[in-house]
């Protein structure tokens, strides 16, 4: 009995501080990016960007756009 | 003639034991809920489906193939097992059982040879628990699609609602003391590691549950899973009464502050700042968070659409599939039917309503201390049981003031409370598994 | 100078023999047949390359460890391996495989250890093999997602149609008589377990072939599974012969009854029924029919859509080119070229040809005893390769009456025939391997 | 060879056993599905729903449905 | 109280030390070069979040239950351990560590057991790297993908551009050399197969590298993992200047004759060719070639789509993730601060400047033997990083003559690089690690 | 340091003969398919049956194919 009052004193305890101390971290991150790293992109070319990283493929990167585009002017070329 | 009766023999209806039965329904059951009722149907499709695999009579799918060689009693190989054991009685099966259990792993080696020689294999599920529970990695690979799947913008926003994320884990640790106190009067038989692992149920949070469960009390664990899942699914009945019960009309009517917009940067970097506090006060609760916040990263980095994408769907997906197969491994008559499971299925509503109840609770005394106006509804949301408690405040809330919308402020404390649950659940690994 | 030999000894060139020749051969045509005939490429393309992997020289990727070290033959090892083994001679290396196989769990943990340490490893093959296959995951998964690729509908408009799938098993057990027959009279050399998995070869079905092969006749895998995919191809040139012989053109022309239409609720409570059914009676198929009913409740009950999606398309593609480059290791030359190969080829094709007549004439013969009458071309189907039969019952059917179309009715039989070789894939695994 | 027969015997007997087993259950379950549990949802309804089903994501039934609702909301609040 | 200081006593900051810290930061440098940067995130970011996992504090998720065993120092087990290992001190674990690395298997195995009976399991991590890596199964995966994502027209246009591809793993061979002439002279303390493993480096080809380190250098792959792709990435900063010092302007403006159309069948057979020439010459190569053109013929052949297509998204990517955190595994702190880290990271930088001045130097020099003249920008593209280096002799070239479109052209010698990384490979596994 | 010396000539040696021979095995390839097997089908039936083979699924090919043209056909029987 004793094992679970002290299970519940010490892991309500834990969550408490630890959520708190997220509270503190976040609200500080937050604002230190607010102060000095304010996000400079306007929000239409990050979405660009985000859509240019989703064509990339895994292991090589790029590799599917670049042979894409190989590919294009290799059949120009014909 | 032989091959008749041996066809016979070997045939379901000729073994099949009532538990066997009993537990064919259930699944049925879970089935009917999942499909016809929308119980969380993705992991109780499987789960039922896969607890009804594990009651076929004679397959032993859900057995390893030493339980499987004991199941058939074949003499010759009862004797093998019992001379290698070192126990004298061969013929009483539960006796070999017992000492095998109590035998240690060069005695289990040998056994799984002798099982394996004399043509028993392990079954089906049982593999597929190994591979998917046993190990850890399909619950951590599941909460890293989540994570993949999360928004932390209105936590970001309103970082305070951390603390009501905080608040309803309370009934996780209330139900820890429910069933030790149980035990200690003798209503029920759970050890501190069982309670832990019944506890987590009030988080509201089905892969937290089946890891801590696989961890600390493997044998609980398809109670447990059935008891997680079938909750969340009731949460909008659970939590309404309780919500209503615990505020004013004059509190579900507060309107929050607008929610001020959330930079990509500080999405990008939440997830390395909540690791960096599990690195530097968890550790046990690094593989859970850990992988949360790798998926989290993944998606919000923007530079990895790929895999993110990946883990939200192909992958989350077969390991859905497997881990619930596996769930419901565990819901083989022998092991699940048992006091204990009622135990565990009544405490499992208690931990969820006094989660709900906390969450309230704690929102009304934030408001007493001041800052920007909370309502109260928004605090049962921190069970987590995402999206389903979130929504529930914003209906409860819309009951009252049709005009006041509560989801996106509720989803603070909803993703609150699956980082919260998984701090407790570390904490309880901690102290309990060690 | 000496890295110069040792290159060249190590050369795939110097160490070829005939067999592993003929074997990349054998891998070269069966990719031709898939790529440029279309048989069956799925299994086949990677089975193929497989194979050609399997037979490379000295590179051992379908070999143990142990293997590899015994291939290598440097005399320290082998003295090494001989003492463990407690054999004298220790320069024959046949001598001591043969030791090797004949010797317990802890020999063969020990050469393991042995081989390990003189730095040889399994082959990437030989991995694949007893990842996929040998513990018997990779039959099952493409078997669940066969299932949720499966409509019942027309089975379930006309159940009497099942009566022609399980006719059509008559080409399975036939061929297990014919297979100890030919061993009698001293032809061949296959045991019942053998003759069993062959027969199976005559369920037209290829994860029920691989995953029966692989409990009672592994050695023989790679021949059956390349029989069964290749004939599964060779349905359109080898049905429709038998097909004409056995009925008149007037049976040809027969018009069946247009099917009833089915409703959801019955789609979705039929995996349910066959699987309490496989509970009751057989629970030997309950693996293989278990993950089939799975399939196709996870597709037809509506509420797991992304898994059901998830299991017919990322994740038996993944378990395809495993299951295929797997089955490729059985093609390596020293296992594959064999007199029983031939027998496994011959024996095959005359499983398919007795399975197709058995269906029409079960047909005929139903006909006879009334009902609404059913046009005994479907009775083929009931072989299963789904849908390759439906498709030339059709098509011999449209050759005697252009506006008969008897795709839709075939399919009946068709999916009949898949429960059928599950079933009989379990009193196979029940009677023999038990 | 005697073995091979008594497995064919009953090895068609069980597969023929089991199918009609089969035919009888199905008949059956279809015919008292028609009877007592009749197809109540019009087509449409159901298309619908399965529609609906088909977005939910895994572990978290309706998780990207409802953070996708709840971001349209957060971003039209800015 | 205990408890608090149990929790304290377990959490990361009571146990962190400066090397962990270390590892950390220089983790949260990977994630920041691959998202802010675009360094190679599809790797570096799962390496980046695994190297700062591997190093949470008291976690242990990088380490076998052995290890966490030692690491947790609990003097019960410690002292069974030591007995275990038939060693006296049982107090100071560093002894034991060092007692437990030169013990046999049987060692092994037991201590795995005691370790696991106390209570210690393997890290997530550890995990992840023993299933992914150690067996070879990931970067043979990724290899098989990439082989179906590569397009070998350019190379069989125009085949001499093989010869640049051969050309460019000079700088392999040359940074081999240099590792162990830095050893030889004391400066470090590389053996002859930690050269190797460091030398394919310069093949600027991941899976390569990473397949290549685990079979001959297990403890350094966490650097070379790291040096290959963040030179890979850096491919726009180091090739231009050297390919402007070695090439004359006139050079630089060579035009090169437009390649010719090659047809769908030499696609085809040209995989098949490549296997065959593996099978003859270099069976060591045959695990990654074979992949490699596995994953070649799936895509050409044109029957396998839906294979192609899952071997080129969701299998590469579930493979990335794991792969990555697998890697990241490897950089602990206590196996990855060290002096030969650093000499990792610069002979890698010199392996990659090798590989593209030998590639240019070879372009020029088949220029004066005659044939079609080839622009010897091209010639850097050798080294594979596949595509940047072709992008990179595309945009040098463009800045000399604006009208002349090199990318085509650079992408023969780029994919020849490929296969010439995966045959200096084999060499090095079939001299080096037999 | 012999180690090394030997590691390179060998391994060099070994990387420029295999990739000559497969310039040699490449070429000669390419003129035998180019002489003996020209290509005979014009790109866009190419195109054509690769799309038709993309829709094929695995385990049974054309399964998905054939089982949605028969439930067209028995929706259309209603
Ligand atoms: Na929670
Ligand atoms: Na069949
Ligand atoms: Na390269």
């Amino acid at each position: 009995m004793s094992q679970g009052i002290e299970l519940m004193l010490y892991g309500m305890g834990t969550v408490v501080l630890f959520l708190a101390l997220l509270v503190v971290a976040t609200t500080a991150m937050s604002r230190f990016i607010g102060r000095y790293f304010p996000e400079p992109e306007p929000p239409v070319q990050a979405a660009l960007q985000r859509l240019h990283a989703q064509n990339k493929p895994a292991g090589d990167p790029n590799l599917v756009a670049v042979i894409t585009a190989a590919v294009h002017q290799h059949r120009s070329n014909k | 003639m032989d091959n008749i009766l041996q066809l016979w023999s070997t045939s379901g209806a000729a073994q099949m034991t009532m538990g066997q039965a009993f537990m064919v329904i259930i699944g049925l059951l879970l089935l009917f809920l999942a499909i016809r009722k929308g119980f969380e149907p993705l992991l109780l499709v499987p789960i039922g489906f896969g607890g009804i695999l594990a009651n076929i009579p004679g397959a032993g799918l859900a057995y390893s193939a030493v339980e499987n060689a004991l199941h058939a009693a074949d003499p010759a190989t009862l004797a093998a097992m019992a001379q290698a054991l070192g126990v004298a009685a061969s013929d009483n099966v539960k006796d070999l059982a017992v000492a095998y259990s109590a035998s240690g792993a060069q005695e289990h080696l040998l056994l799984q040879q002798l099982a394996q020689d004399a043509g028993y294999g392990n079954g089906m599920l049982y593999n597929f628990y190994n591979v998917a529970i046993a190990s850890g990695v399909a619950p951590l690979v599941i909460f890293m699609g989540v994570g993949a799947m999360t928004d932390f913008g209105p936590l970001l926003a309103n970082p305070r609602t951390l603390f009501l994320g905080a608040a309803a884990q309370f009934g996780i640790f209330a139900t820890v003391l429910g069933a030790v106190g149980l035990s200690s009067i003798g209503l029920m038989d759970f050890s501190i590691a069982d309670a832990a692992a019944i506890g987590i149920i009030g988080g509201a949070d089905g892969p937290t549950a089946i890891y801590v469960a696989s961890m600390l009390a493997p044998d609980l664990l398809g109670a447990i899973a059935v008891a997680a899942y079938s909750y969340m699914a009731l949460v909008p009945m659970i939590q309404p009464p309780i919500m209503r019960a615990l505020t004013t009309e004059a509190e579900r009517k507060i309107e929050m502050v607008q929610l001020r917009p959330v930079s990509r940067r500080e999405k990008i970097v939440f997830p390395l700042v909540l690791l960096i506090l599990v690195a530097l006060l968890l550790p046990a609760a690094a593989p859970l968070l850990g992988m949360f916040c790798f998926g989290n990263l993944m998606k919000e980095c923007g530079v990895v659409d790929r895999l993110s994408d990946t883990a939200q769907n192909a992958l989350i997906n077969i390991t859905t599939i497997f881990l619930g197969l596996s769930v419901g491994s565990k819901l083989v008559a022998d092991k699940f039917l048992d006091i204990n499971t009622l135990g565990i299925l009544g405490l499992g509503i208690v931990a969820f309503c006094i989660g709900t109840a906390s969450g309230v609770l704690i929102a009304k005394l934030m408001n007493r201390l001041g800052g920007s106006p909370i309502n109260p509804l928004i605090g049962s949301a921190g069970v987590s049981a995402v999206p389903m408690a979130a929504r529930v405040s914003n209906k409860v809330g819309l009951e009252s003031d049709p005009h006041n919308f509560l989801l996106m402020h509720a989803m603070g404390p909803n993703v609150a409370g699956v980082i919260g649950s998984a701090v407790a659940a570390g904490v309880m690994i901690s102290l309990v598994g060690g």
